[in-house]
């Protein structure tokens, strides 16, 4: 069948992309160990973090962003319901039968 | 997909088995997203005993998380081997690929026997339960990664070597472990470091 | 006859099965048509055995504090009888339904993965034996410490959590002994079946279609087919995990939904709901799917707005994941979840019913032929309409406060399963009987069936609203002689006795005309869609040349055209091009390639059971053999080619002849 | 008010109908037959809903019949006009039913939250669930009692619930809709009775075995008749039997025989730790006993002492291996506590 996807990267890019999530990590760990002077900050920002490790993951070693677009609605589609669905039970479960 | 027959058909412009596979992978956030829910949902009750705090050890946590992440570098290079066509290298990044992965199973099975010692075990409280689970399950699909990666490095012993064309292969299982180590990526946030 | 090329003889563990008839091609058949027959056959079975557990509970019920079953064995039965239904007989024929047509109707020569295909299949057998092997094996009794006046029987040691299994009283201390382990690890191993076939039905939808096949000239069959696969694939992953900890609470001490370990009994509705409701539309589509196809057919005029109908279906199937909370209202949620869901679940009612009056619209204006199937889907809609609006009447929250647990919700699901689900399935049993066997069912019986069914069901399940409304609670055992429901639960016994009868009619019409009924014409409702341009009983090969789909029911504008009042005309020279296409379909002038049967799905999926009893019996040698079972599968299958080699016929001249199976 | 008028005289003549060919009686559980403003307003609610849902009934079958008669093949039947859709119906059959739904939505909503409002001044009463009866405390007055919920006429009731087991769920019918009961959490439901008068309870959710026998009662008593309700129970039972009574006998059974390890008779014995049985203080003026599967008589109780699984299969109340004798000096002692 034809593979109509555009060129990947080469070697070299895969491990720059490596490097790069190695540094988030440590700044992940980092951000944990400095929690008491980040404060509130370091939860949202330890999300944003693990989304954008997350993205260049399923992006460029995943390939997705060279993929069709149809299985990026579908990998999408997946990942929104999941998060639509879970945040309305958790919510709900938090708040009890009182709101 | 191999053109013995060449049945025509209406292209949606991505392989079938590949169309297949990503479907699935759709469908395992529904897995993971249930378990992190659950475990999101009771991390903020009251429960009584041990909590994960108090075993945990984030350097050693965080190094075998930063093993995983690069088992991910190993695998996209095995992938490229394969695409030139450079059967020698790709076994070699297979290898790697699956020892990483082996190494991170052996740092959860030695942290989990780590954390029974302390106390907290399976049925300790709520927790704990939920941790285990959603940690183990995560585990479990490493596990079956490193014997999928196994397996297929054992194929491009043979003779003939790997192909991109055929079999279950490689393709797909990178797909698959790739998948794994985002998991994990989310795993690691919402349960060590939050 | 044809030619078949022989596949070439591969060097495996294994040999590969090779015979072509008897019991052993069926149950190596990678084929979907046979797989698709073989799930008819077994959903068939367990409807019997569902609506057996149905009979014995109505004989219980047929008067106040009647003494025929023990609670024990009121309990087993009630839980047995919904999930036998819902997963055992409905789930799976609809997916008899998908297997044998979704190919012919997109077509295509099989699905995507045959092989895969097979492995659901069996996964689903095993589960089902699984699931039923508590009869044998389970052992249920009282919750700790409390005291039971007899033994348990046998037929009470079953499943007695009732289908949705609610935590804690599903949980070890509340049903102590393995039944509910049964139906924990039961329901695990049906989902990974009907996991696996709707990852294989979205990819054939997507990739397998034939030249022309554009999205929206598909069939709205195959449309429900797409909808029903998405509603799968991303509803059974959350049972799964669910049942999961159910499993872990009854065997490892954990306390998921456990109050005394801090876990949450709620969370176990809401994870089993997020499941449960895109369920009960996974019941449903399908029928949506084959009334569409049977109404157009007998009216002889174009499915009223396809695009709507095919729109209106993905709007439920997504909509259907919003309101699973409906089936909460009188549990512990607040009152804005109350509000927001029951306002999401009236609006499930708009799509539906934009269905319902598209279907209306193609009836409306056309030349009925009212035969069995056709009464069928005319007989669906009427009482579909019945369960949806008293679905409605749920959605008010405040009073389904007062419906719920009562058999006015019993009534509500019986009039959409029943008068919905399983209508449309006998609609499309008739429809596709002469292209499944290649001879005509007898239209007597079937409408001996038909009325016996409608009055039947009207007199079983009507009644119930009545009942529920009147206070009877569901799931009772035994209701007071003062509560004055003696008189109207007699009435639904007899019903449901009738009802049996409809159904014995049925099987005798099948068993007769499968064998001696007429042979019937390929094409002999003057159909629309392309399945019925190929002979009947469809050639193994399906089609014998890929057809190019030039529109909307394509084979109908192939015979028909329209005059200028826009009135149906045949074409000339359709009679020709009728027996060219018979001609054609029988002989295929080129060699074709088929996937080749194998024994790895069936090895792999009865492993699954064997782990399932590991857990249950903490036993290290039966989890030995099914982790050998898998492995076997799983190695035997990895190594034989995903896609089949074919030796060319020169290096291969003696190629066997073969010939459609019967 | 006249539409409501209508509706309610169409809904007699409905009932009637099904009644003639039913029994005379009225159920005692029957939803339909509101008895006070909390049941009353869903009832109006359903009834709203009903109606506008036969009409919808009415019209789909309507056409589905017409269609059948009139469409109806016949040898002379031209082939039919190949219409294929028309965007202006579709629109209409969309945008009609989102009206109807809206206006039953806009009632719906608000009776959510009226129904879930804390009513003023209401008595508060505990209701807790076991496996298979309700326990009931009034903590205004510190009464513990079972079976039968005691209220005053024409009063709002607020019953704060929970489980001390399974899930189960609160119903008087004629009272208000149902609400779980739920271990771990707490729930809560508004009960208000026009008058004085007797109805019935049933437990809705599955709860195991005998979750059929979880039956209860609710006493609407006048607000006199409800204060001295309150003086009694708040009193001991007493403990000056004559000693050469069949009760004082009993009395020594009930001492002796094990029923002290469950039941908690006030002035009498009282249980430690948890209370898994009924209180039995004033167990003599209930008019019905063990879940309200059974009315309080003699003969019953024969029956439930000499073996309480039989009546209630999976009972945490064991089978004592009583004597007749026993069993018959036990009912003359239950029967003196009023
Ligand atoms: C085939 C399965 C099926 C289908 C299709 C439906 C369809 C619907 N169901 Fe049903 N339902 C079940 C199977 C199904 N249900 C089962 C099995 C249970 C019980 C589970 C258990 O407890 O064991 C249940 C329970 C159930 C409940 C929970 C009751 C309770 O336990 O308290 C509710 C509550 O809202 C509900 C609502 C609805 C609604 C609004 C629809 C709608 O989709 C219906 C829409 C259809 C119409 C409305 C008719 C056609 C429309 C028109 C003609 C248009 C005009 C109409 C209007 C403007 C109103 N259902
Ligand atoms: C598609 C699903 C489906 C179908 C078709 C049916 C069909 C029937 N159901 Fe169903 N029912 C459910 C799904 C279904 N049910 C579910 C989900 C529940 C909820 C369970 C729960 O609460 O957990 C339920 C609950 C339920 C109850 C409530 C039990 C309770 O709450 O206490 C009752 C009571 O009357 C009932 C009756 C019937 C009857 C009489 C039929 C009849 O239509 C059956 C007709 C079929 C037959 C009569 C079979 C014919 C058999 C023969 C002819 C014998 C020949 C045999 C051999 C040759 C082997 N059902
Ligand atoms: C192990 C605990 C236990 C013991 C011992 C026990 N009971 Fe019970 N009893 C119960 C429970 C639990 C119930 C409630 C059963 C139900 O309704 O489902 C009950 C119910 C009753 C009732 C009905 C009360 C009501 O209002 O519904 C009576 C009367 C009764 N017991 C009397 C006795 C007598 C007399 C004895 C001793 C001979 C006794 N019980 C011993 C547990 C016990
Ligand atoms: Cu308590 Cu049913
Ligand atoms: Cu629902």
């Amino acid at each position: 069948m034809s593979e109509t996807h555009k060129e990947h990267p080469s070697p070299t890019k895969y491990v720059q992309i490596a490097i790069v999530l190695a540094i988030l990590t440590a700044i992940e760990v980092a951000l944990y160990y400095t929690e008491d002077i980040v404060g509130a900050l370091a939860a949202p920002l330890l999300i944003v973090l693990a989304v954008g490790k997350f993205v260049i993951v399923v992006g460029w070693f995943m390939h997705l962003r060279y993929e069709n677009s149809l299985i990026n609605k579908f990998f999408a589609g997946g990942m929104i319901l999941a998060l639509i669905l879970f945040a309305i039970v958790m919510i709900e479960r938090a708040v009890g039968n009182f709101i | 997909m191999s053109d013995a027959h060449a049945y025509p058909h209406e292209p949606t412009g991505v392989e079938t088995r590949k169309l297949g596979f990503w479907i699935f992978l759709s469908t395992e956030i529904l897995f993971f997203g249930t378990l992190i829910t659950t475990f999101l949902i009771f991390k903020g009750r009251d429960f009584p005993g041990i909590k994960l705090t108090d075993v945990y050890d984030i350097p050693f946590t965080s190094v075998s998380s930063f093993v995983l992440l690069m088992s991910s570098l190993t695998m996209v290079l095995a992938h490229n081997a394969l695409e030139t066509n450079d059967q020698e290298k790709t076994r070699v990044w297979l290898l790697a690929t699956a020892m990483l992965g082996a190494v991170f199973l052996a740092g959860q099975i030695y942290e989990f026997t780590e954390f029974y010692h302390k106390g907290f075990e399976l049925s300790t409280n709520i927790f704990s339960s939920t941790f285990y689970v959603l940690t183990g399950f995560h585990g479990l699909h490493v596990f079956i990664g490193v014997v999928l990666l196994l397996a297929l490095w054992g194929v491009g012993q043979r003779q003939r070597g790997l192909s991109l064309n055929e079999g279950m292969n490689l393709e797909f299982i990178a797909l698959y472990w790739h998948f794994v180590d985002i998991v994990w990526i989310v795993l690691f946030t919402v349960v060590y470091l939050i | 006859m044809t030619k078949i090329i022989e596949p070439k003889k591969q060097r495996n563990i294994f040999s590969r099965p090779s015979s072509e008839t008897g019991i052993w091609s069926w149950i190596t058949t990678v084929d979907h048509k046979r797989i698709g027959i073989m799930y008819g056959y077994a959903a068939f079975f367990f409807l019997l055995v569902g609506g057996l557990e149905a009979l014995l509970l109505r004989i219980q019920l047929s008067q106040p504090d009647n003494n025929f079953l023990s609670a024990a064995e009121y309990n087993a039965m009630f839980t047995m009888h919904g999930t036998t239904m819902i997963f055992l007989a409905i789930m799976p024929i609809s997916a008899a339904f998908f297997n044998y047509l979704l190919p012919l109707q997109i077509g295509a020569r099989d699905v995507a993965f045959p092989r895969l295909n097979a492995l659901s299949f069996w996964i689903f057998i095993a589960g089902g034996l699984f699931l039923y092997s508590t009869f044998l094996f389970g052992t249920a009794g009282a919750p700790e410490g409390g005291y039971l006046d007899e033994e348990v029987s046998r037929l009470a040691s079953a499943p007695n959590g009732g289908w949705f299994g609610y935590q804690p009283n599903a949980g070890l201390k509340y049903s102590p002994g393995t039944a509910m382990d049964y139906w924990a690890i039961g329901l695990q191993i049906l989902g990974i079946a009907s996991l696996v076939s709707a990852f294989n039905f979205i990819t054939t939808i997507l990739n397998m279609r034939t030249k022309g096949m554009r999205l929206m000239r598909m069939p709205v069959f195959t449309w429900m087919t797409f909808a029903v696969s998405f509603l799968l694939a991303f509803s059974l992953p959350i049972i799964a995990i669910a049942l999961f900890f159910v499993t872990f609470d009854r065997q490892f001490g954990t306390t998921f939904f456990l109050t005394e370990g801090g876990g949450d009994p709620v969370l176990w509705q809401h994870l089993f709901w997020l499941f449960g409701h895109p369920e009960v539309y996974i019941l449903i589509l399908p029928a949506f799917g084959i009334v569409s196809e049977v109404l157009p057919t007998f009216s002889r005029k174009p499915l009223f707005g396809y695009p709507a109908i095919v729109f209106a279906g993905f709007g439920i199937a997504f909509i259907g994941f919003g309101v699973w909370a409906h089936h909460m209202f009188a549990s512990a949620i607040s009152p804005v979840a109350q509000a927001g869901f029951g306002l999401s679940t009236m609006i499930i009612a708009v799509p539906t019913g934009v269905k319902i009056f598209n279907w209306l619209g193609t009836i409306w204006g056309g030349k009925l032929t009212l035969n069995t199937p056709m009464l069928f889907a005319l007989g669906f809609i009427g009482m579909f309409v019945i369960g949806g609006l008293s679905g409605v009447t749920h959605s008010v929250v405040p009073a389904d406060t007062q419906q719920t647990d009562t058999y006015y919700i019993v009534a509500h699901f019986h009039y959409v399963l029943f008068g919905g689900a399983l209508f449309g399935i006998f609609s499309g049993l008739y429809f596709w009987f002469p292209k499944v066997w290649g001879r005509m069912y007898n239209e007597t019986m079937g409408k001996i069936h038909f009325w016996l069914m409608l009055i039947g069901f009207n007199v079983t399940f009507g009644p119930m609203h009545w009942l529920g409304l009147q206070g009877q609670v569901r799931r009772t055992w035994v209701y007071a002689e003062e509560t004055n429901l003696g008189f109207w639960n007699l009435i639904v016994t007899i019903g449901a006795f009738i009802l049996a009868v409809a159904i014995l009619v049925f099987m005798a019409n099948w068993i007769y005309s499968r064998r001696k009924g007429e042979k019937a014409p390929f094409d002999p409702w003057d159909a629309r869609t392309i399945e019925w341009s190929i002979p009947s009983p469809t050639p193994v090969w399906n089609f014998s040349k890929a057809p190019e789909i030039k529109s909307l029911d394509d084979f109908w504008h192939q015979k028909y055209g329209e005059d200028e009042d826009g009135r149906a005309v045949r074409r000339e020279g359709t009679d020709e091009l009728l027996l060219k296409l018979e001609e054609e379909g029988l002989n295929p002038d080129e060699e074709i390639h088929l996937p080749s049967p194998s024994y790895f799905p069936l090895i792999l999926a009865f492993g699954l059971p064997f782990l399932g009893y590991a857990i249950i019996y903490k036993s290290v040698p039966l989890a030995l053999v099914g982790v050998i079972l898998l492995l076997i599968g799983g190695f035997g299958w990895g190594t034989e080619p995903l896609e089949e080699e074919f030796e060319t016929s020169e290096e291969n001249p003696d190629a066997k002849e073969s010939s459609t199976y019967e | 008010m006249q539409i409501k008028k209508f509706l309610k005289t169409r809904h007699l003549m409905l009932c009637s109908f099904l009644f003639i060919t039913a029994c005379i009686e009225n159920a005692p559980l029957d939803s339909l037959s509101p008895a006070g403003p909390y049941a009353r307003t869903i009832d109006d609610l359903f009834w709203l809903t009903f109606w506008i849902a036969v009409v919808i009934f009415f019209i789909v079958q309507g056409a589905l019949l017409f269609s059948v008669f009139y469409f109806k093949d016949s040898p002379d039947k031209p082939e039919p006009k190949q219409i294929h859709g028309n965007n202006f119906l579709e629109i209409l059959w969309t945008i009609i039913p989102v009206i109807i739904l809206a206006s039953i939505a806009v009632p719906t909503v608000r009776t959510i939250f009226d129904l879930a409002r804390e009513p003023e001044d209401a008595l508060k009463i505990e209701v807790i669930g076991h496996q298979w009866w309700f326990e009931y405390k009034y903590p205004d007055f510190a009464i513990t009692t079972a079976n039968v919920l005691v209220i005053p006429e024409d009063t709002p009731i607020r019953l704060e619930m929970w489980s001390n087991d399974v899930l189960h769920n609160y119903w008087v019918p004629k009272l208000n809709g149902k609400r779980y009961l739920v271990p771990g959490q707490k729930t809560y439901l508004n009960l208000h009775a026009d008058n004085a008068e007797e109805f019935w309870a049933q437990c809705g959710e599955y709860c195991g075995l005998s979750h059929s026998k979880m039956r209860g009662r609710v006493l609407s008593l006048s607000q006199s008749d409800f204060d001295s309700w309150v003086m009694n129970q708040q009193k001991n039972a007493a403990n000056d039997l004559d000693q050469n009574s069949l009760a004082y006998e009993g009395q020594q059974v009930y001492l002796n025989a094990g029923c002290t390890q469950c039941h908690v008779i006030d002035g009498v014995w009282d249980v430690q730790g948890e209370q898994i049985a009924p209180n039995l203080t004033h167990f003599g003026i209930r008019n019905v006993f063990a879940g309200a599967a059974l009315k309080n008589n003699p003969e019953n109780l024969t029956k439930w002492l000499a073996n309480p699984a039989q009546i209630k299969p999976g009972t945490f109340m064991p089978n004592l291996e009583l004597t007749e004798r026993e069993i018959e000096a036990l009912i003359e002692y239950l029967g003196t506590l009023k």
